[in-house]
């Protein structure tokens, strides 16, 4: 029994054309039992930054306390949101201050950059347990389902997906991983983030 | 009691005299206004920080004075005032500057490093046992998200931002010429040659490059920007901040 | 040493291991960190080093990241290659290039291969091998190209050519048959390769693309995936589904563009 | 928590700490995926070559994937001695079977040879997965599944072997209808045909070798083996390094 | 060696695996028999199966090495756990209702296993713990089932049938065979239920529900269940039961199936995918509530709930 | 073993925990409340390691009444949830974890609703419609599993209304479904607690019933 398998739960994130998604299950466990279906594992943290913390159930709470802590002191001290590419190296480094007494947690991000013109570049990244960052050009995932994730993404994912056709994606490749996996599952919700808007669709996934 | 330079209140540093002033802070002013003339100015395409490094004697090896000094590439600082204060300061700047990209991936932008800067300064106006910092600074830097920004802090942590500016013996007069010389669209070149030209002003003795110290921004052009990462993949940006060599400065003197 | 962070005192922390042990005396398992199994290399030539590596990062038996990079920055002429735990790797030279840069502003030279070299030994050894990094470090500096490998442990090695990972013995066999003193440029660049492709061909812990990076006395150059042997081929099928394939139960849209009407009310103010 | 193989890990080299207990262990892990997907006249059964223990590989091509009958193709994946003795054995009886009764042995009755094979040794196992495919007396195709000891059953599709599960999902997305809102009719023959054999060579992630030995089993034409393998071999060997030497 | 005796005594089976280990050499397998159709069973129609047995001091400690995923997770050999099964004796009947889920480690390595094996059109059993022990020995049940019939002219009873399964897995107590059954069935006392287990435990019962997800369906069950219960609301009560177990456990679910045991035995009433279940409900059968079983509430949060449905 | 249940209906949460205090395979005492009034709308049901689960409780109780005397306002649910969670985060980093699993209930006066958290002696924190701990939530949980829904009725026997949890329960009907799940706990569970001890918070605050 891994630590991660205690709670369970896996997170997905995508990149797709001018957009990102990310999508996590619902379930909390306490290791076979389901405690809670409508158990958030993606966090808000800024307009065009979305943090998912798969893993120990009591660290996502902490973590995600801590980061909104950390960014919305970033967001007073430098008066600017923070960018997805600093709010990656801010989890990396704070994961990694626990080198020796970790979080259970392995966290992935999704977001839009801006560029310098003024346009929205699409972001994602993933870090291990003590923050050795992931800077991928398609897709990351984490969570007990992860090696599902990685088999049904690699096979589903396509560049320059439009921002519908990625949601079919991302949903397919969520909710065919987590049907295999026995710790996650238990409802999906995806995320999908445009320079206009963000699209919030809990799936018709399985509830067993 | 109430006597010119603060009287009793002058060795405390923590008490305010009766006037609503800390002295000790007036006189750290005082320390700076005798260093040497410094100065900034800010061009439509970047910052030139300039000062004279006058030394009391011919004896002194001139090659190991620093008085502007790189904090991280893409911010500068120049100073008027005590030397050894200054050396303090830098160090700090510079580790804070690290701190700053270990957590964040980044260096800090001017202003963060600024006020990082200007709260050292002040916690040496209310802290037992310290005196402030006999220094003023002017900090030129470039940041994605203000640009080219200059700063200039003084010893009881105040900082403002500016177009341009002067500290140090000379700075009433210079900035007066400044006044008078400086429009927003002034280019780097211009600035640099404006900023030789102040400090001409009351320079006791030969301008050489030996005698003058030059640091300017430059801000990247809109391609190397869009390239996003300046300096590749592996991370480093372009230096944006960089001191200019003997040989330039004796080129822009000779103009 | 990791990060100072504003909001707390800079160093390790070890608030949650308590907790941790505790969890781990309970018969739970520890997740795996992200590993580089890797094949690093470096040689000398002529003019310089060529260090390479290999971009395949691991988690268990699992590729975590196809296309990693394992050559970092130290300085301008000095990098550094990492095998072992990936984010010990990435986090020890990345402090290590800071104190670097650091050192290189307050002597106001160019900081010199041995001095990163001692900086990172002391500092592997300080964590007794608790800081999973074994490492190549290569670079050119006024007393010459230097090559060192550094153990986990501390211990360092100073070779004309080196490898270090999971696939150093492929490496190494190309080397050891191969590398002569003086050679080229580009009879070097070529060694490399070979040396990366034999651990990335061979070694399943090493795999994907090679990189390089050259470091003479006036340039370094950084050849990010210059083979890629290992470069997917084009799907046969198109696997976009139709939209409206996927259920969902509900949805919420939230918009980022605000929009603002204004209007005028009442008398226009008087602003003369 | 944390490996470092920074050393070469497959060399064993043990450090004496005292007396060590030393486990009577007959079984290693020579990785390996394969997979089988069953359409209505047909099935595909696929598997890679690689041949690998810990780290280092052992050989680039040693099939998994065998022919039993005209009718029958039987992938193996695991411990590869096992694996490889497993087959002989079940080929052995199918022999015997075709001497006694002057017919192949039919598919059904081949999964429940291997059944009844698999448990015999349920005390001290094959450590084997094998996937049996082909196609059954009355011309459907099939694939039956099983675990080291002998439970099995049939199914649409399976993978099996060191990336199952992440095959197996993508299997199940691709294989089935069961997750899109509006049904989707299964495809063609033809369609799914060519569908089974560029899923089985995508699959394989960087971990894997693409497909090397595939085998079409059908009604028609029987069994066909490597029919694909010329147009799929671009990493078979390292070009690279051989063409530097 | 074929003996009655020898067949039905419970120390036999130690002393077969003496022999079988002596035997190893020349490969107990390979009996005459295989070269006749029995396939596999050759060896079995004629008595007690031998099986190979590694050459080491405790060959029970050496399977639990390698296969016993439960003791060490890192063991090569994953044999599939996890399930929930049931049983109900009613006036009606028996119910024979289970989920079909089996998962090595977290994997779920199939959503489609048969977790109720059909013995003989009278018999049925379920499969709870070791997927290959049930499946084998509850076969081999149906090959002496017949023999019997054949033998003396008559059904066997479901407590012989029982008893003799029983008998069979208590031969290997200790060596790691891993079973958790119901044998239900119609004979001449009417509707039956046995639990039997490798442990050589054997309970007659009218309500039984086995496996990681057992404790949910009783939770269910015990509500609704009593003896009078209509066919339908039988069905329905199985159903229910199977999909709450597959709703709360991680081990369980994907879809349950449903049998029915009546006096001309059993009948398969069906299959039903417990997502489907969860949405729209088990569908135009007869006891169905014709409404999804999910529970809006604690499924999605408490101010989505459909008030109409709530009326 | 331990037992605690927790169940939100319209407008009230009820908590019931058992009441053994048991110390190796012997029942000290069959009496012991373990739910505490944290508040004037908030309960506390706690379970875990003996020692641990009255020094948290207690810690608790006095921290919220500290809040409320300082403030002159007392938490709202999720904020005491939340604070509550984090002591226990945060005490699980130390040399001696409180080891203690809650289930937290409370009326919320600002909203007008029930409010009910379940914690776990990690800091695992999830709101919930009903809650369980101990061994009595594998058999508890799946019998709350599901709404019932008056014209579903179409076999007495089987479906009646109330026997499951309902949000839009009355008080008596809330009451019946703990009970049912107590009797299912007895049931099935080898050492089933005999006597819980139930309480009630509503807009009228906390108090005790007897089943």
């Amino acid at each position: 029994m891994s630590i991660m398998e205690n709670n369970g739960g896996s997170v997905i994130a995508m990149v797709g054309k001018e957009c990102v998604a990310i999508a996590c299950d619902l379930r909390l466990g306490n290791q076979a039992l389901g405690v809670s279906s409508d158990f958030q594992k993606i966090f808000p943290v800024t307009d065009r930054i979305f943090l998912g913390l798969p893993g120990l159930g009591t660290d996502v709470t902490t973590l995600k306390e801590l980061f909104r802590f950390r960014v919305n002191m970033y967001t007073i001290k430098e008066e600017r949101e923070i960018e997805p590419e600093t709010f990656a190296h801010l989890v990396s480094s704070t994961l990694y201050e626990h080198r020796f007494g970790p979080y259970f947690i392995e966290p992935v991000m999704a977001g839009l950059s801006k560029t310098p013109s003024g346009g929205f570049k699409p972001f994602i990244a993933a870090t291990d347990l003590i923050g050795c960052l992931n800077f991928a050009k398609d897709f990351v995932v984490a969570g007990t389902a992860s090696s599902k994730l990685f088999g049904v993404a690699e096979g589903l994912w396509e560049p320059d997906l439009e921002p519908e056709d990625l949601f079919e994606t991302i949903s397919q490749t969520i909710m065919n991983a987590v049907d295999r996996d026995a710790y996650s599952g238990w409802g999906c919700i995806v995320h999908v983030i445009t320079k206009d808007q963000i699209v919030t669709r809990t799936l018709k996934a399985r509830m067993d | 009691m109430a006597s010119a330079d603060g009287g009793a209140y002058s060795f405390s540093l923590t008490t305010f005299s009766p006037s609503g002033k800390l002295v000790q802070i007036e006189h750290a002013l005082a320390a700076v206004s005798a260093g040497t003339t410094s100065l900034g100015i800010k061009a439509s395409n970047g910052i030139v920080i300039a000062t004279e490094k006058k030394t009391s004697s011919i004896l002194i090896d001139d090659s190991m004075l620093d008085k502007v000094a790189v904090v991280c590439p893409n911010i500068g600082i120049v100073y008027s005032g005590m030397g050894p204060d200054f050396r303090v300061l830098i160090a700090k700047a510079r580790k804070s500057a690290q701190a700053y990209w270990k957590i964040y991936g980044e260096y800090p932008p001017t202003r963060v490093l600024t006020q990082e800067l200007a709260t050292v300064m002040q916690q040496a106006t209310q802290s037992g046992g310290v005196r402030p910092y006999g220094v003023s600074l002017l900090v030129a830097g470039w940041d994605i998200n203000r640009g080219p920004s200059l700063y200039q802090v003084d010893p009881s942590g105040s900082f403002w931002a500016w177009k341009a500016s002067a500290i140090g013996k000379n700075m009433v007069n210079a900035k007066t010429f400044l006044e008078k010389r400086y429009n927003d669209d002034i280019s780097l070149e211009d600035a640099i040659h404006t900023a030789l030209l102040t400090l001409k002003e009351g320079f006791e003795g030969q301008m050489t490059e030996k005698t003058i110290e030059i640091g300017i921004v430059t801000v990247p052009s809109a391609a190397e920007l869009e390239e996003g990462k300046i300096g590749g993949e592996t991370g480093r940006p372009k230096p944006t901040f960089r001191k200019l060599t003997e040989e330039e400065v004796r080129d822009y003197l000779a103009l | 040493m990791a990060s100072a962070s504003p909001f707390s005192p800079p160093g390790f922390k070890f608030t949650n291991q308590v907790r941790n042990d505790f969890l781990s005396n309970k018969g739970v398992k520890l997740p795996k960190a992200t590993s580089t199994g890797t094949t690093i290399v470096g040689c000398l030539f002529r003019d310089g080093i060529v260090l390479g590596a290999d971009t395949r990062a691991t988690e268990g038996d699992i590729v975590a990241d196809k296309n990693c990079e394992k050559i970092h920055y130290i300085t301008e002429s000095i990098r550094c290659c990492g095998a072992g735990t990936a984010a010990d790797t990435e986090f020890t030279t990345a402090l290590i290039s800071s104190n670097m840069e650091l050192h290189g502003l307050t002597t106001g030279r160019k900081p010199r291969v041995v001095t990163a070299m001692t900086m990172l030994k002391q500092m592997l050894f300080r964590y007794q091998g608790h800081i999973g990094a074994a490492l190549v470090l290569g670079g050119v500096d006024s007393t010459g190209p230097h090559l060192f490998t550094i153990h986990p442990h501390g211990s360092t090695d100073k070779l004309p050519y080196v490898t270090m990972g999971s696939g150093s013995l492929a490496a190494m066999a190309i080397f050891e048959s191969d590398w002569r003193p003086d050679m080229s440029r580009d009879d070097a660049l070529a060694l490399v390769k070979a040396a990366i492709s034999a651990g990335i061909f061979n070694d399943l812990g090493s795999g994907s693309n090679v990189d390089a990076c050259i470091i003479t006395a006036d340039s370094t150059e950084m050849l990010r995936n210059v083979v890629t042997p290992n470069e997917r081929e084009v799907k046969e099928l198109n696997y976009k589904f139709r939209r409206g394939t996927t259920a969902w139960k509900s949805e919420n849209i939230r918009s980022l563009v605000v929009t603002e009407e204004v209007r005028r009310v009442g008398d226009e103010m008087d602003t003369s | 928590m944390l490996s470092v193989p920074h050393q070469q890990p497959n060399l064993h080299v043990q450090q004496a700490h005292g007396p060590q207990q030393r486990h009577f262990n007959p079984y290693t892990e020579n990785g390996g995926t394969i997979l089988a997907i069953a359409g209505k006249d047909f099935s595909v059964i696929a598997g890679d070559t690689r041949q690998s223990e810990g780290y280092s590989i052992q050989t680039r091509y040693a099939p998994k994937v065998f022919r039993l009958t005209d009718r029958a193709v039987l992938a193996v994946n695991g411990f590869a001695a096992d694996g490889n003795m497993f087959v002989k054995k079940v080929r052995q009886r199918l022999e015997w079977y075709r001497h006694a009764h002057a017919k192949d042995m039919p598919l059904r009755a081949i999964a429940r040879l291997i059944q009844t094979m698999l448990y015999a040794r349920r005390f001290f196992p094959f450590y084997v997965y094998n996937i049996l495919g082909g196609i059954e007396e009355d011309g459907t195709g099939a694939v039956y599944s099983f675990d080291p000891v002998g439970s099995y059953e049939r199914e649409a599709c399976r993978a099996a072997g060191a990336a199952q599960s992440l095959v197996q999902p993508f299997l199940d997305n691709q294989a089935s209808t069961a997750k899109f809102s509006t049904s989707r009719t299964i495809p063609l023959t033809e369609e799914l045909r060519s569908l089974s054999f560029s899923l089985s060579a995508e699959l394989f992630l960087s971990g894997c070798y693409p497909i090397g030995n595939q085998t079409l089993v059908s009604s028609r034409p029987t069994v066909q083996t490597n029919p694909y393998q010329s147009a799929r071999q671009p990493r078979m060997d390292n070009a690279i390094y051989h063409k530097w030497r | 060696m074929n003996t009655f005796a020898d067949r039905f005594s419970t120390s036999t089976a130690a002393g077969e695996l003496r022999r079988a280990k002596a035997l190893l050499e020349d490969d107990a397998e390979f009996s005459e028999a295989s070269w006749g159709s029995e396939a596999g069973f050759g060896t079995l129609a004629k008595g007690v199966p031998t099986f190979s047995v590694p050459a080491v001091p405790s060959p029970s400690a050496f399977l639990r090495l390698h296969t016993d995923d439960h003791a060490d997770p890192n063991c090569r050999i994953k044999i599939q756990h996890g399930t929930t099964t049931l049983a109900f004796r009613f006036k009606g009947g028996v119910i024979v209702a289970v989920d079909s889920r089996a998962t090595a480690g977290s994997y779920i390595a199939s959503g489609t296993v048969k977790k109720v094996i059909e013995i003989n059109p009278y018999l049925l059993g379920t499969m709870a713990g070791g997927a290959a022990d049930c499946q084998y020995w509850e076969t081999y049940l149906g090959i002496h089932c017949r023999l019997h019939e054949l033998r003396n002219r008559e059904r066997i009873s479901v407590s012989a049938a029982s008893k003799y399964l029983s008998n069979l897995v208590y031969g290997y107590k200790g060596m790691g065979l891993s079973m958790g059954t119901m044998i239900c069935g119609w004979d001449k006392t009417g509707p039956a239920i046995f639990y039997v287990d490798s442990d050589g435990t054997r309970l007659k019962g009218d309500l039984f529900s086995v496996g990681s997800g057992s404790t949910f369906a009783y939770g269910v069950l015990d509500q609704g269940y009593h003896w009078d219960l209509s066919d339908e609301e039988a069905q329905e009560l199985g159903r229910r039961s199977i999909y709450a177990a597959g709703h709360r456990d991680a081990f369980s679910g994907n879809s349950c199936n449903l049998y029915h045991v009546k006096e001309d035995g059993w009948r398969f009433i069906g299959n039903y995918d417990i997502s489907k279940l969860h949405y729209e409900g088990p569908g135009d059968v007869p006891g169905s509530a014709g409404k999804g079983y999910g529970y809006d509430i604690r499924v999605q949060s408490r101010n989505a709930v459909d008030v109409t449905a709530e009326a | 073993m331990e037992t605690s249940f927790a169940i939100t209906g319209k407008g009230y949460v009820i908590v019931a925990a058992d009441t053994t205090a048991a110390r190796s395979i012997v029942k000290m005492k069959t009496d012991e409340d373990k739910i505490k009034a944290l508040g004037p709308h908030l309960l506390m049901a706690y379970s875990g390691e003996p020692g641990d689960t009255v020094q948290f409780a207690e810690y608790v109780e006095r921290n919220i009444r500290l809040y409320q005397i300082r403030h002159h306002y007392s938490l709202r649910p999720s904020a005491a949830a939340s604070w509550v969670r984090r002591s226990l985060a945060e005490s699980l980093r130390s040399r001696h974890p409180y080891s203690v699993n809650l289930l937290l209930g409370g009326y919320d006066e600002a909203s007008d609703e029930p409010k009910l958290y379940w914690i776990d002696y990690l800091g695992t924190m999830t709101e919930v419609p009903f809650g369980a701990h101990g061994y009595g939530s594998y058999f508890a949980l799946s019998l709350l599993d599901r709404c019932v829904k008056k014209y579903l009725v179409i076999s007495g026997a089987l479906i009646c209304h109330s026997r499951y949890h309902n949000p839009d329960a009355t008080l008596e009907e809330g009451i019946e479904t703990l009970k049912r799940c107590i009797d299912e706990v007895a049931k099935r569970l080898i050492v089933s607690p005999s006597k819980y001890k139930v309480k009630i918070v509503d807009k009228d605050g906390v108090r005790e019933i007897e089943l």
